[in-house]
């Protein structure tokens, strides 16, 4: 059992470009920047064609990627002895560090967690006490005391300005529903898959889910033609 | 008998909460037979009460549990009534109140709250988690409460200073309504 | 070494939901000396290793605890019909830079992991597994994050020197990024 590895598609720049990086079987020490901006991009004009908000994140690794890129088309100097930095290590070094730490987590990940491969005494077993709440029960936490004032304010001043984020929408969840859907169908449109999300962070997790199956190979995603409909089927229905 | 079951059927007695029928434990290894894991927690439960170690499996509510002997209740019970206590709700958002209005009055904090506070006032000083620190000049001199250093130290806080600001938490989401 | 210093110890480790540390047990058995309680820890430990059970003594958050063995998650898990806590990578990575780069602020994540980290900080915090240690001596004083006791224990881990070294990254092949 992985550690919820896969759930998140694209985490954020430095991971999609590890992606592009690992599909294209590159050496991290030497990008073909101009492939891979293309790439990037193409996966951003992919997000906005959907209609998908593309974090400001995605877009500051689309400038820097472009600018590395020009950097990289302008004539070496003949007569500059002084070594100049490759202008990819901007990029390199944030991935190798971000590499670095990916692995650490992967390696906390594979620990003998508590709770989900070794159990202490008492466990609850009437399943609702889950971690989540044990983990409250201990000693009150800053956060609850935090978290207990903005309550007392909600509860007097019902107006004033809260963020409330949207439900959170297991991706999981919406795999299954999506696969569940294209059962016994030739295809499916893409547009219907949102027809019944009620909320953007739901979208946003149908979305991740169709990524992830796109990514497993369970689906593919199509147009008839250039600019149709998108439509999505199951590869073992188009066998 | 396997010994394999054997050590399953302990780890399932091991981590449960409450005692576990014979039935229950069936039900999650429906391989075996209810008499193979009936005998299977007998012969657990011999087995404990030779080892003569300070617990064992004792036969209650009719099912199975692991259960210290009675002889070392003395130091578990001094060890649970340390354990630190926990804060109900209402003394958490009293708590709260004081600690980012402070210093604050009763009647302020049972304006925010909309409910009387003098109980958890008490409750909250006697933790020493809050004090007094004087008086307002208003008509019937309300006492003024603050925090303590007890408090800075229950919250693993360096100062006053350190507590996150209501636009803090706000940027992390916090507040978030449970689902 | 006495044994039933022996079994009092080894009944609060049983009937204690934490992990305890020998300077608590040492609180509550303040007639045995400190160094005494940790040689009875260590030997403990080494019985229940010895002994091949479905339940060992193991060090975490600088303190022993019973735990099962891996091996019988599956069963216990059925039994507990709980899904197991789900940090999504987002999490487990924000948690490895806090737990690697300690003290550390938001804006050190963010840079490291090249996106928004808010929402997942809250995750944190209210899972219990980071904590707000102080404020950082910069403009802005930003919230200095560090991890909690709960996170040794979640992950297993003796103290934070017992977390694995960070891999020298000509190690890290891109090729082993999906397990």
């Amino acid at each position: 059992m992985t550690f919820e590895t896969r759930l998140e598609v694209f985490e954020g720049p430095l991971d999609l470009l590890l992606h592009l990086i690992k599909i294209n079987e590159i050496d991290i020490s030497d990008i073909p920047v101009a492939t891979i901006t293309e790439q990037y991009l193409e996966y951003l004009d992919l997000l906005r064609a959907l209609d998908i908000n593309v974090a400001g994140d995605f877009l500051v690794m689309a400038s820097t990627l472009m600018h590395i890129k020009s950097k990289m088309l302008l004539p070496k100097q003949e007569g500059d002895v002084e070594e100049i930095e490759d202008p990819r290590m901007e990029i390199v070094r944030p991935l190798m560090e971000y590499m670095q730490l990916r692995e650490a987590a992967h390696e906390l990940a594979t620990r003998d967690i508590l709770y989900r491969d070794v159990f202490k005494r008492g466990s609850e077993t009437d399943g609702k006490r889950g971690v989540e709440e044990d983990i409250n029960t201990a000693e009150v936490s800053l956060y609850e005391l935090m978290d207990a004032f903005k309550k007392v304010m909600k509860r007097r001043y019902p107006g004033i300005v809260l963020r409330f984020r949207a439900e959170t929408w297991s991706v999981k969840k919406k795999m299954v529903e999506i696969m569940k859907g294209l059962k016994g169908k030739e295809h499916f449109y893409f547009r219907d898959l949102f027809s019944g999300n009620t909320s953007i962070s739901e979208m946003i997790a149908t979305f991740l889910a169709l990524l992830d199956l796109m990514k497993n190979g369970a689906i593919i995603v199509f147009q008839d033609k250039v600019g149709g409909d998108i439509k999505l089927k199951t590869l073992k229905a188009e066998a | 008998m396997s010994n394999s079951l054997k050590l399953i059927i302990e780890s399932l007695l091991f981590a449960a909460s409450e005692p576990l029928a014979p039935r229950q434990i069936h039900a999650l290894l429906p391989g075996n037979d209810l008499k193979e894991i009936k005998d299977v927690l007998q012969e657990l439960k011999n087995e404990y009460e030779g080892m003569k170690r300070s617990f064992t499996i004792k036969e209650v509510a009719k099912g199975y549990q692991f259960r210290t002997l009675p002889r070392y209740r003395p130091y578990i019970s001094r060890m649970l009534s340390t354990t630190p206590t926990r804060l109900s709700r209402a003394a958490l958002e009293t708590l709260a109140i004081i600690a980012y209005k402070q210093p604050a009055i009763r009647q302020e904090v049972e304006r925010l709250r909309g409910v009387d506070v003098g109980g958890i006032l008490r409750v909250l000083l006697k933790k020493g988690l809050i004090r007094i620190v004087g008086r307002k000049r208003l008509p019937g001199r309300p006492i003024i409460y603050g925090t303590t250093g007890r408090f800075l130290e229950f919250f693993d806080l360096k100062d006053l200073s350190s507590l996150p600001t209501l636009k803090e938490i706000e940027e992390l989401g916090v507040g978030e309504e449970e689902p």
